[in-house]
């Protein structure tokens, strides 16, 4: 053995490791911290003057519209999305079913009510507020994502075969980030959300407050910022592409109790 | 005017808004060192207790919200500073504690970088002081 | 206008235990395109009477959240908390103790 | 390369309900431009559909002929290869350039401390690529060394085909100056990568 590589093992087996953990641990402990002193339910108060706010040429509040549970029913409704609608015809998450009710319950126009979906620290969006509230009527609910209409089945097989799909400047699919076990980016953990094991606790915590920012982000939003610093075109809001991939994703954390809306980094 | 009225209207008085009553340190608040700031608040030489327990993970993912847990066992303790040493602005907080509360809080704090945490506890005449480095490090993709 | 605020007071084992998050951006003398704009004062009271007084800085994050600790309390208590920012803007929050 | 292509989705015998044709349309109707993150990004170009198609473990023989491609597209520099660590270092922290909100033209970054640990005093470094410590300390700097690592920062995939990196210089994020520069981060003595 030379004495370089006698060095590199000592290296290898004492200090790096040690230290690695401690960081992990660490992370974990301030990561659990800003989780119990998050400001989130701010989010979802705001969230439900909105739902209950009359708005639109039509004056009327979200209060009618049907998450999948029936019209005004929220009580585990985020936790059985994204689903097929028959009314629609489509397979749509929380966000797209909103937008969905934005136009028909309230008439609003589709371009008015996608104006600014993405909010900021100053103002954060309609959507954001919505999902915040929304979201947390599904506590404790088992996340089960519908996975049974043809639509729905396809829905998971696309965006399955996006989630591994390599394009854009940089050559990135999602797995680029999300496919192996026990890596990270700078020092955030990157879960392989295509392994059911990884997902749910990741799907269970969506949408989530960013202490980073001080912004509420939802799963729209999550998709999007992933395809930039992937470095694709944009998404469309809402699109089949958005919803297939986050159906792929949920579908995938079926079963774990939803605990969000969470607090991340 | 009966008694009980005039209690009521000094009561009415004393409900002001708290604007006009709130006192607020600007010159240790506006001090840009920890020294300046620890005598703005009139801390000399504090010492050293294991009786303060401050509580915070020694690595912060991002230094927008370090959560910061504070509580003093120095009987008597009637109030606590938090001086974040590295900070433009070190001193972020000052908490008196009355009689009936606990000389506990919980907080979220910016830190600029990675730094020392200074608490300072104020207990009868006695100074006591513990610190506490947080690492302040850079998480996600940074683009 | 002031954005909401929550607040939650549990007795538990002969304390009480508040606590409170306040909408507020809590900007900071570094943030260039934003104008100060911070929380000086917080006050908390127990049915009335103030037990504790802060006086916080731009360094405290933005939407505040605050924990607090009360000696005794009983189900039903008022708590109150109070704040005051650089502007002179103010809230309030009152709940009973569950 | 029709027929190359053809193979290699047989060979890695993966079975798509969607194939990459199909998933690409889905791109083009789903995306849309935005600042200089332009649509003809979704289109696969041929290393990216064979390592899609094949999960990233592309047939040898097939990854040996595409790498050769690939290694064609790097333009070494003359003389050393070596540049300033110190902006090296610099380039290494950042983040910025080709998404859809970086200003176009404007200087990118490296991403490396993303995906690699590289100077100790950094202890917020990424896992997804290997350690990078030390790395001249252990390789030595020559002009060979210079080689290899000048060409796996402009093009990582003429080295391992299917690699997560991205092709840094070939994709226009930096220019030969600041891969120079990392050159100098990964191999200078007085870097910090190779200090003790």
């Amino acid at each position: 053995m030379t004495r370089f590589s006698a060095t590199i093992l000592v290296l290898g087996l004492a200090a790096i490791p040690a230290g690695a953990q401690d960081t992990k641990k660490e992370i974990q402990k301030y990561q659990q911290m800003i989780a119990e002193g998050s400001p989130v339910e701010l989010f979802e108060l705001e969230g439900e003057t909105l739902w209950k706010k009359p708005q639109g040429p039509n004056n009327v509040s979200l209060e009618k519209c049907d998450l999948g549970q029936g019209p005004g029913v929220l009580k585990g409704a985020y936790a059985r999305l994204p689903r097929y609608f028959k009314d629609a015809d489509r397979v749509m998450d929380l966000e797209t079913r909103l937008l969905h009710c934005m136009t028909t319950l309230q008439g609003r126009s589709r371009d008015e009510a996608t104006k600014r979906v993405f909010g900021n620290e100053n103002q954060p969006s309609e959507m954001e507020y919505l999902s915040a509230y929304i979201a947390s009527q599904s506590r404790g609910v088992r996340l089960a994502a519908g996975n049974s209409h043809p639509k729905e089945k396809a829905a998971y097989e696309l965006g399955k075969a996006l989630f591994f799909y390599r394009a854009g400047a940089w050559d990135m699919s999602c797995a680029s980030c999300h496919g192996e076990d026990n890596k990270r980016i700078r020092m955030q953990d990157l879960p392989v959300l295509y392994k059911p094991q990884a997902a749910r606790p990741i799907m269970a915590t969506w949408p989530a407050y960013r202490v980073s920012n001080s912004q509420f982000k939802t799963m729209q939003w999550r998709l999007n910022d992933c395809y930039r610093q992937m470095r694709f075109p944009e998404p469309k809001f809402a699109s089949e592409a958005t919803n297939a991939l986050n159906t792929f994703l949920t579908v995938t954390a079926a079963g774990e109790p939803y605990r969000g809306p969470g607090t991340k980094r | 005017m009966t008694r009980r009225s005039l209690l009521a209207f000094l009561g009415l008085l004393l409900a002001r808004p708290l604007s006009v009553l709130a006192a607020w340190n600007e010159q240790a608040f506006g001090a840009k060192t920890a020294a300046d700031a620890l005598k703005g608040i009139g801390v000399s030489a504090p010492a050293p207790s294991k009786d303060i327990v401050i509580d915070a993970p020694q690595i912060a993912e991002n230094g927008a919200v370090v959560p910061i847990e504070i509580s003093s066992n120095v009987p008597g303790t009637t109030a606590i500073a938090v001086v974040i040493e590295k900070n433009p602005f070190p001193l972020a907080a000052r908490f008196e504690f009355k009689e009936g509360a606990l000389p506990f809080v919980k907080l979220n704090v910016k830190m600029g970088e990675t730094s020392d945490v200074r608490v300072v506890a104020f207990a009868g005449g006695q100074q006591l002081t513990a610190t506490r480095e947080i690492k302040v490090t850079i998480g996600g993709c940074g683009g | 206008m002031a954005g909401p605020m929550k607040m939650r007071a549990t007795a538990t084992g002969g304390t009480t235990e508040v606590r409170v998050l306040m909408t507020h951006p809590m900007t900071t003398a570094q943030m260039k395109d934003q104008p100060l704009h911070f929380i000086q004062n917080v006050v908390v009271k127990q049915n009335g009477k103030t037990v504790i007084e802060a006086e916080i800085s731009q360094a405290v994050s933005r939407n505040p959240v605050f924990s607090f600790r009360l000696k005794g309390g009983a189900k039903g208590d008022k708590i109150e908390v109070s704040w005051v920012d650089n502007k002179g803007e103010s809230n309030t929050i009152e709940t009973a103790v569950a | 390369m029709r027929t190359l292509l053809l193979s290699a989705a047989l060979l890695s015998g993966i079975a798509w309900a969607q194939s990459p044709v199909d998933v690409q349309k889905v791109l083009q109707r789903d995306f849309q431009a935005r600042g200089q993150a332009t649509m003809d990004r979704v289109v696969q170009d041929g290393l990216q559909r064979v390592c899609t198609d094949s999960h990233d473990r592309p047939p040898s023989d097939l990854a040996r002929q595409l790498e050769a491609d690939q290694l064609k597209t790097i333009d070494f520099p003359p003389g050393s290869l070596i540049g300033d660590w110190k902006r090296g270092e610099r380039i290494a922290q950042g983040g910025r350039g080709l998404t859809w909100n970086d200003k176009p033209g404007a200087p990118a970054d490296g991403s490396c401390y993303n995906c690699h640990q590289l100077s100790p005093q950094e202890m917020s470094y990424g896992t997804i690529g290997p350690s990078l410590l030390r790395f001249g300390w252990m390789r030595g700097n020559g002009p060979e060394m210079q080689r290899y690592v000048y060409g796996k920062i402009y093009n990582a995939k003429a080295y391992n085909l299917c690699s997560q990196m991205p092709r840094l210089g070939h994709s226009g994020t930096l220019t030969p100056e600041q891969i120079k520069d990392l050159v100098g981060l990964l191999l200078d003595p007085e870097s910090p990568v190779n200090k003790q």
